[in-house]
Order: structure tokens, then sequence, then C-alpha cells
């Protein structure tokens, strides 16, 4: 198969991927909860009710920006699996995340424009770990794609147990798991109410959704670029790494937004970095 | 800050994934009452001799009763489930069910004004007193 | 730095109470709060001109979901006291029963809520289901979940038998040592001490400058408790109040952790000096009409609360006023929020546990 | 009411560590609805009692509280005189001063911190100022079906 097929099947089945991922999450929180939980597909049912429902807006730039939100994350899949230079992924990925921002910032809301300001924070915090984290692969597999990096002789996670480490730390931001969730979080209580999306309603609330599943696959499929050896090995790193952020999600707290700033970027630094420095000292 | 590795809510969460939910699927799945518990206010129109003792004590102002129209109602979404009518009901025609009430909703409104959850019940004069009345009247009934 | 109004509530996720806040904000910088009361004003008190003093305790009862006991009881205490009602031991000794049970019900809610606010989802789930069974005690003593309509002015509508108190209060007993756990999430768990810890500190010296009440002050290291005046039958209660020293939102959570546990150990002191036998009284009905003014105190789970009753020997009363404690903590709430993070508003709000509706009546 | 040695008064409670329960506000009655036959507040007013011709009178009782023990300072004023602020010697006096300002219009001076009128929203301004508890008696009074 060529990478577009490849490309094209990940825009067509992260969604579905990303929502079966979400509806087992909701299923095993509720369980450590102590709770029945939803049905398996109830992510689904929530985006298909939020299709329909009225949508309200506040500034009507949301729209055009959300869709270009859900879009960009769509294409940093794609231009992942597609063959992109992996670099350039992630400043697409970068660029997918503001867009959110934004629309966010569009609407002339307290809570909304906080929300934005918060998720510029976990911006700040994780971003520098992706860039850092593409280098480090493409530094210890000689290659810049993911096919590439998939062809390599060289197994990532042995090389990179640090990344891998850090990776698991970051990933908490970008899965809006707490203690990180500090700009969203999957059940609208805390401070700032719904953060980000308190002020989308229907359809802008199901690209968030949506763009979210995308955003799912995605870390699985940066997992996969650790697991290099085998894509079932990396699906099961995932899986296991994705249990351990719902575990971390059910006993913590959501903490502020300067401790997440220093506990990520202390992760980037002391692993990331200290993996790099490791390798380099080791003259690889 | 404390160490930051040790989670204590750890433990229970896994204890918790692997033992029986502690909710129910409500509401296919219901939690029997315990005896005793006040849940609705139930009325016997039979026994009822419209005295309005329960209609004048009602602190949520629930019940309506007339003695000249031989009527009484009660607004169940008014009702506090407080107990007093039951109390100071004297024919006891009135008790308290253990199970709740209806689920009473808007939709119920009609066009007329009348409010959902208002129950009400005409209880007829009796018939004449058969051994002062007449007897050709009795014969012709 | 530019200047930004936040209107906290009356509809606010986080507070599951209407409480009207407007906050100014420099950044994340809260610089003033102002309050404003009435969202949920029903008249509750001005009803006393429709609805009889015989009936009105079913009224005051509904000031409030989670201390309704506690209303209903200072409602009847105060026409007792009116009226010189004696109430038989037995009712007494139920009373206080009960009032415990609520306390603990009442702090569990708030020891969830809280867990809620600072984002720990599966805490506040724990709280709630143990506080269930709380709900199952209730409903199976008094026929009501939430509102009680147990008392009565001169007693209790309902005694509990013996057997069945003894069964109560083993339940409460193996739910403390469940607590056990739960309480140590709380004590020990770093992400809540980052949250909490540090966060909204109110001096003894300040505590006692905006006289603050109930486990407010007494994590604030003040020894005050309504209930050490000995009225209710706390007199024959061996028990020290709760005290904290740190005065901060982790000290408020520790001293309600603890008071649960201080509430069971009341409450099987309680049980095991209570008159026991089949067919005790437990009502002593008053005759006529009452005559007079009185100010009752009690001590709620949030704290003390001050009722003021006047009467003038008619069915209706003259007056009747109550004085909740989150009205007594609202200047302690306002001098916390001043200068704190956003993210902390809704922690120190939530610490000091606001009820509005009983604010509001 | 005699402003200096009130505040003598509060002093002395702050000195020896009583801690102020709470500001109490009740419109004084001029005569009991009882002595005109009436059962209620309302009755009385459909029977024109008129229990608030006069000037009206507020009793306001400032309560304290130490331990067990609870007492009151008891002032009765007429509507339009001022009380002085004890936020000078109890810190949260601000907030019922600010209240009974509010709902019954009585004038504090040199509050501690001046809410200006927002800290309740009701529908009426100043809802238990004589004039409008009288209003709202009428009001009853009309509705209301007279005794037979």
């Amino acid at each position: 198969m060529t990478p577009a097929i490849y490309a094209l099947l990940f825009v067509l089945l992260a969604p579905v991927f990303g929502g079966l991922l979400a509806g087992i999450d909701r299923i095993v929180s509720a369980r450590m909860q102590g709770r029945v939980g939803p049905p398996l597909l109830q992510p689904f049912y929530d985006v298909g009710k939020l299709l329909q429902k009225r949508t309200r807006q506040i500034n009507p730039i949301a729209e055009p920006l959300l869709i270009a939100h859900l879009g960009y994350m769509a294409a940093t899949g794609a231009l992942l699996l597609g063959g992109t230079d992996l670099i350039f992924t992630v400043f697409v990925y970068a660029l997918a995340a503001l867009l959110l921002v934004l629309a966010a910032g569009s609407a002339n809301s307290p809570f909304s424009f906080a929300g934005a300001e918060r998720e510029l924070v976990v911006l700040l915090a994780s971003e520098p770990f992706f860039i850092l984290m593409m280098v480090a692969v493409c530094k210890v597999t000689a290659a810049s794609t993911f096919g590439g990096v998939l062809a390599s002789s060289q197994l990532v996670a042995v090389q990179l147990p640090g990344v891998l480490l850090a990776f698991v730390v970051v990933a908490t931001i970008k899965l809006r798991k707490s203690p990180f969730d500090i700009s969203i979080s999957h059940h609208p209580h805390q401070e700032l109410v719904s953060g980000l999306t308190s002020d989308m309603s229907g359809r802008l609330l199901a690209y968030v959704e949506l763009a979210h599943w995308y955003e799912s696959a995605l870390l699985c499929a940066f997992m996969v670029l650790l697991f290099n050896w085998s894509v079932p090995l990396g699906l099961l790193a995932f899986a296991v790494a994705y249990a351990l952020e719902v575990l971390v999600d059910n006993a913590t707290s959501r903490i502020k937004w300067q401790l997440v700033l220093r506990s990520t970027w202390a992760a980037t630094l002391l692993l990331c970095g200290g993996n790099l420095l490791a390798l380099f000292v080791m003259g690889r | 800050m404390a160490n930051p590795f040790r989670l204590p809510m750890v433990p229970r969460a896994l204890r918790n994934l692997v033992s029986r939910p502690a909710t129910r699927l409500y509401p296919t799945e219901l939690r029997p009452r315990f005896a005793g518990a006040r849940g609705a206010i139930v009325f016997d129109v039979e026994s009822c001799n419209f005295c309005m003792l329960c209609a004048r004590r009602c602190p949520a102002a629930a019940i309506e009763c007339s003695r000249e129209d031989r009527s009484w109602a009660i607004d169940q979404l008014t009702c506090i489930a407080c107990g007093v009518c039951v109390e100071v009901c004297n024919k006891k025609s009135l008790s308290m069910s253990a199970e709740p009430g209806r689920v009473h909703t808007r939709a119920e409104a009609t066009p007329d004004g009348r409010r959902p959850g208002r129950e009400e019940w005409l209880k007829p004069a009796p018939p004449p007193d058969l051994t002062t009345a007449p007897v050709s009247a009795a014969a012709t009934d | 730095m530019k200047r930004t109004t936040i209107p906290f509530g009356p509809q606010h996720p986080v507070l599951p109470e209407p409480l009207v806040l407007d906050l100014i904000l420099e950044d994340e910088k809260v610089i003033d709060a102002i309050p404003t009361i009435g969202y949920i004003h029903r008249g509750l008190e001005m009803m006393v001109e429709r609805v009889e003093y015989t009936e009105m305790g079913f009224v005051v009862e509904r000031i409030c979901g989670i201390c309704s006991f506690m209303h209903g009881m200072g409602y009847c205490v105060s026409l007792e006291a009116i009226m010189n009602v004696e109430v038989p031991e037995r009712a007494r000794w139920l009373r206080l029963v009960w009032a415990e049970i609520s306390r603990i019900q009442s702090h569990l809610l708030w020891l969830g809520l809280g867990a809620d606010a600072f984002g720990f989802e599966n805490l506040f789930m724990h709280c709630w289901r143990m506080r269930e069974q709380i709900l199952d005690i209730f409903e199976k003593t008094t026929g009501g979940r939430i509102i009680h309509s147990v008392n009565r002015i001169g007693g209790v509508k309902r005694d509990i038998a013996d057997s069945e108190l003894a069964a109560i209060l083993a339940e409460l007993q193996e739910l403390g040592a469940a607590f056990k756990e739960t309480a140590r999430v709380f004590g020990t768990d770093p992400s809540i001490a980052h949250r909490l810890g540090g966060v909204g500190v109110l001096t003894k010296a300040d505590a006692l400058a905006v006289d603050a009440v109930g486990p407010m002050v007494r994590a604030s290291g003040i020894a005050t408790d309504t209930r050490l005046g000995g009225a209710f039958m706390y007199d024959q209660i061996d028990f020290e109040p709760v005290v904290e020293t740190a005065g901060d939102c982790l000290a408020r959570v520790l001293v309600r952790l603890r008071e649960v546990d201080q509430s069971i150990d009341i409450i099987r002191q309680a049980i095991d000096k209570m008159p026991k036998g089949e067919g005790l009284p437990i009502e002593n009905r008053p005759r006529g009409l009452p005559s007079g003014e009185v100010f009752t105190r009690l001590e709620q789970p949030r704290g003390e609360v001050v009722y003021y009753v006047k009467a003038n020997g008619t069915k209706n009363l003259e007056r009747f006023r109550a004085r909740t404690p989150t009205f007594a903590n609202i200047p302690a709430m306002i001098k916390l929020v001043k200068g704190c993070d956003l993210a902390d508003v809704p922690n120190i709000i939530l610490t000091i546990d606001p009820c509005i509706s009983c604010t509001e009546r | 009411m005699d402003t200096t040695a009130f505040l003598a008064r509060v002093e002395e409670y702050h000195r020896d560590g009583w801690r102020l329960a709470l500001i109490n506000v009740t419109t004084v009655l001029p005569a009991a609805p009882a002595a005109h036959g009436a059962q209620t507040a309302v009755e009385a007013a459909a029977v024109g009692a008129a229990p608030l011709d006069g000037p009206g009178v507020f009793e306001i009782a400032w309560g304290f509280a130490r331990g067990g023990e609870f007492k009151t300072i008891r002032e009765q004023i007429e509507q339009g005189q001022s009380v002085p602020s004890i936020s000078e010697f109890f810190g949260a006096a601000f907030l019922y001063e600010n209240e009974i300002r509010e709902l019954f219009g009585i004038n504090v001076t040199g509050m501690g911190v001046d809410l200006k009128g927002q800290l309740y929203k009701t529908a009426t301004r100043v809802p238990f100022s004589h004039g409008a508890v009288k209003a709202r008696l009428a009001a009853l009074a009309a509705s209301a079906v007279k005794p037979s």
C-alpha cells in the first residue's frame, strides 16, 4: 500500500478509533469510580446529538476556525502517515491546536477567554517536548518520515526510554486528563466552567469532540513511532499508557497552571533532554 | 509538595475496577422503598366527611376541600408530603404511601389551566334517608 | 493591567449553590469581591403570616436540603422555649442522634463537592456513595431522605426501636472504618495538598475579627462550638471541638474529616446513655398559643445558626428569622478571596461550605 | 438613642471576648393584632386594625455570643433615625448593617464596608420600610375575605 492510502485510512478510521477509545475510557473511568457507566457507543451518540442541536454562536468566526481546527487535526495524522517530515508534522499539529485557542478566544466571555489563555500555557508546556521527541526519533533512526522510522532496524523505545516516559507525561495534557486538564476537562466542573468550550454549542462542540478523536489517534501513531518494530506492539504500548492515564486521572485532582508548566518542562528537560545527552555522550 | 508519585487513591480505584459498581441503572432498576417512607398522599373519597381540617392545616396549601360541593382536590406537585393532613384526618381517609407519586410533566397541563399533578374527587350527595323519606318516594325509585 | 469583572454565579457549574459574587480581576488575581443576596429568595420567613405556628416547622425545614433536620429542630426548640414545654428525654436524645447523623451527611456531601471543585471526580463519587448510606438511614428512620419532618413542637414524631438504633450504630461504625481510607486520600494526596495547602489562609486573629463560625473558625485554631454550650443533651456527651491551626483550605477539609469521626462517636455515646425500652414518651404536645420571644442557637454542620422567634399570642407568629452560618461566614469569605488566584476562588468559596438556600431563605 | 453610651457598651462586649452573633431588626407593631379579635396579621389588616398607624418604630437587637451565653443590646428607633456602626469593634458587622439599611431603611453611620445598596436584589426598594409593609398589608387586606 502506498503512504497515500495510509493517509486516507487515517482520515476515515481515526474518528472510529478515537470514539471507541473515548467509550472504553468512560466505562473504565466509571468502574474505577464505582459506577455502572455509559454504553460503549455513548461518545458517538453524544456527537450525533450535538450535530442535531441548535447551534448558538457568539462570534461567527468561531465556526470556520473550528472546522479548520478539525481539518488540521485530521491533516496532521494524514501527513504523518502519508510520509511527510516528522518535524513538519509537529508544526501542523501545533497550528491545529492554535486554531482551537483562536476559536475559544473569539467568544467575548471571561471563562472562554481564560480557557484560551490556559490552553496557550499548556501548548507552551507540550510543544517543546513534541519537537524534541521528533528530533530524537529522527536521530536514532536516521529517518525523517513515519515509514522510514518503521523501517529502521533500531527499536526507538529502547534507545529513548526517557522520551517514552516524558511522552506519557505530556500526553496527559493532550488527552485532557487530570492533573493537567486545566484548560478543558471531560466534565464541566471546574473553575472555568468548561474552559475553552464554555461558549461552544451544538455542531461546534461536535467539531471539537471529533478533532479530539483525531488527536487521540494521532497520539497513538506517535506511540507507534516509539515502538517502530511492530505496529501491534505500538498499539499495545498505547493501550497500557492510556490505561495509566485513566488511572492517574482518577487518582489526582487538577493542578494549577504554574505546576503544569513546571512539571512538564521538568519531564521534557530531565527525561527527554537527559536521554538525548546520554545518547550523545555514548557517541551514537 | 509531597511525593508526587504517591497517589493514595490508586488502590481504591483499582479495587473498584474489579468489584461490582455501587450504582444501579435507574430507572430500569429500582431500589425497594423502606417501610414507612413518605411517598405520596393517598385519598379515599368514600370515607371523607369534608371536614376541611386537612386543607386548613396543610402548610403548602396543596389541598382544596369544599363542604358544599363535597369535593376534594390535591395538587401533588405542591404537596410536600409532611404528613400533617394524614395526622389530622378524623375519618382516616388520608394515608401516606411509601411509593413515590407518579412523575408529572408540564405536558399534562390542559388548556383550561389545570396544573399537572392535580387530582380531584367529587362525592355525590348521599341518597335520601329511607327511614324518614315518604314511602311512595322510595317505592318509585 | 487589564481589569475584568467575572460574574461568579448564580449559575456556576463548580458550585451547585447559586452564590452571586462579582469578582474584579487583574489578570488571574482577584482584587475585590462583591456579594449579592436574593437570587433564590423564597419568602419562607414571611410565611409565618399564613402558616400556623404548629405547621411552620415543616416550612422552616425546607430552608435548606442539607441542614433540614437542624432547621426543623431549631424551630421546635424555640417554640418549646416560648411555650415552656418539657420535652421527654428520649425525644431529646433522638434529636441529638438525628442531628449528628445529618452532620455526617452534610460533611460527606461537602467533602464530595470540595473534591469535585478541585477536579477529583473519583473522590467526589466516593464521598457521595457513603452519603447515600446515611440517606438510607434517614429514610428508614424518618421516612424522608432529605426532608425528615420528624420534629414537632414538644418532641419527635417517630421513635427508633432500640434494636434499630444498635443496627444504625453498627452501620455508622462500619462506615467510619471505610471512611478512614477516603480521609487518608484527602490528607495525603499530593495534588490535593498542592491545591489546598496554604491556600486561603485565615489567621486566628482574622477569624476572630470577622466573627466567622463553625468549621471555618475551628480550622483557624479557635475552639468554639455552640454544642459546648451544653444545650440539647450535649452536656452529657464527652467531646472536644475539632481544631486545626493552619487556617488554610486544607485545614478546613481536615476539620470536617475529623468531625465525621467525632459525630459517629457522639452518636455512640448518645445511644449508650439514652433511656431504653418500648413505648417511652417521645412527645409532650403543648396546649394554648405561644406568646413571647426567644433567640436560639444551634451548631449546624456549617457553623452556628441563630433563630429569632417572636410570638404574640395568636396562631401565627409575628416574626421568624434565621441567621444562617453562611451569612456569618460571608465576611470571612470576602476577606480570603481578595488577593487570591482565580483558580483558588472555587476552593476558598467551597471551604466555607456556603449554603445559599439557607442564606436567602 | 444615646450613641456614646451604646458604643461604650459595645466596646465592653468586644473587650470581654464576645462575638457578634447577629443584628436583628423587628418592626414594632403598636397594637397586637389579637387585641382586635383577629387571629393573624393578615386578618388584623382585613378588619382594619391597621397596626402600622403612627410613626414606624423598629427594634434593633445586637446579639453577642460567648460560649453558651447569648446577650443582646436592644434599642428602639423611629424610622428615619440613624444608628452608629459597630464595625470598628466587630468586623462582620458591615454585612448586617448593609442588610438593615437595604431591607429596613435604617441609616447606619460609619459602616466599615459600604456595599452601596448592592447586597440585596429586591423587587421593592427597602421592602420592610413602614411604607412598604403598610402597602403590602393593605393589598393583603383588600384581597383577603373578611371574617364574618
